[in-house]
């Protein structure tokens, strides 16, 4: 199946781009999206222990499963409202 | 709690169309709207020391307006008579102009200064917006908080700021 | 501290033209205009139950602006880095209208709120201004505090109101 | 000497005027310019317990003294701010 990754602020930056669309297994979780991506991207890690997720625009944890046609998100941490 | 306006946006924030809008819909609600506190994230010329060219915000718009709205009610959980909204711009700023505006309407001032507090304290824990910052010799993503909507200890911080 | 405006006014008030207006001149100094809250404070169509026509405010004018000019002052001993607007309007106001107008401009929010707390509160209890409210059924002038600027008590009050 | 009275809201209603000329002797209080107003108009006495005074524009005490030309203005409990 497939989802499409979105990677936001420094995180698209050592990512190389905004939207990416990624082929995962049945039964995959979001845990895996961030696998492949790092692998692809593996600038990305610098923020493995320091990024959240959102599935379809609602916050996510890592073990969250997705499913085919999901937006998955990556955000590093956040510095709105000011 | 329902929200007046929980938008992100491209172009200059209005206080002026913010308040008239809350205004409008708190005066349906309870003793009516006495009292709007707003707040506005402005820009500054310098930080840590450095000279500000211009900022640029970007954000999870879909899941930015969510979060606004969860915002919205958590604050409702506290505060049921007072009416909010959360206004949050993106793309690039200029010095000096604004990048928040959270208005928050209640029937007496105590409670909208509560409101106004809270909300933007939350928006800076959990809103999915990024800042990054263009020096004049130089630049730089800004990362503060890891957003996790479901912390209590970072709710309760925000409860405390409002000084409730 | 100094007064981007103080004013009574005869006119509709703006959130814009006076944010604007502080934005200008607070981001001189320290680390320069981060943040401005204001407070508006509104007419609300009912009062104790009673539906409202209209209000009409008096003030004594020059004396009102020498009291908004002492409110500055005594935010300037708390907080030596922020400015302070306050614009009263006076005459005739309809249900949803803006009657006080405070915005207080510093670096960081935290003292933004701080100081347009206190000035709204010391604003309502010392400045020479009253409210003359114009019901379906009647009418009634409001009396509150007996304003005097020299009572120790009513500015703790204030402050301790402004969460410091 | 001559000071000018002024009276607002409340008050303004009580006294009939919202100014008032007033002859007062040499080395006459505010209390003085009161006590004259009351004379005049004697339903301001309902406020005599919480008037609070101005003379040119500063708050004074009904102790201070008043000066040939001197604006006295008599203030009822305030209800500004909101």
């Amino acid at each position: 199946m497939h989802v499409t990754v979105q990677c936001f602020a420094r995180l698209r930056e050592l990512a190389g781009a905004r939207e990416w669309v990624c082929e995962v297994p049945a039964g995959a979780t979001v845990a895996d999206v961030w696998a492949q991506l790092a692998g692809r991207a593996p600038a990305v890690s610098a923020l493995a222990s320091a990024v959240s997720c959102a599935v379809n625009a609602e916050f996510a944890s890592m073990s969250a499963p997705v499913h085919d046609g999901d937006e998955v998100a990556f955000l590093p941490p956040v510095s709105g409202g000011a | 709690m329902s929200a007046a306006g929980l938008a992100i946006v491209y172009a200059p924030l209005s206080c002026d169309l913010v308040v008239a809008a809350l205004e409008r819909q708190a005066r349906q609600v309870g003793e009516g709207c006495g009292a709007i506190c707003t707040f506005a994230g402005i820009v500054r010329g310098t930080h840590t020391g450095r000279a500000v060219r211009f900022l640029e915000y970007e954000a999870h718009e879909r899941l930015a307006v969510n979060v606004f709205q969860l915002i919205a009610t958590e604050a409702a959980e506290h505060w049921p008579l007072s009416r909010l909204a959360i206004h949050h711009r993106v793309g690039r700023l200029l010095v000096g102009e604004t990048s928040v505006l959270v208005a928050a309407a209640a029937a007496h001032r105590a409670e909208s200064f509560q409101v106004c507090r809270y909300a933007i304290e939350r928006v800076k824990q959990v809103a999915p917006i990024w800042k990054h910052e263009f020096f004049q010799d130089g630049e730089r993503w800004v990362e503060g908080a890891l957003a996790d909507p479901a912390n209590p200890l970072a709710r309760q911080e925000a409860l405390q700021r409002a000084c409730t």
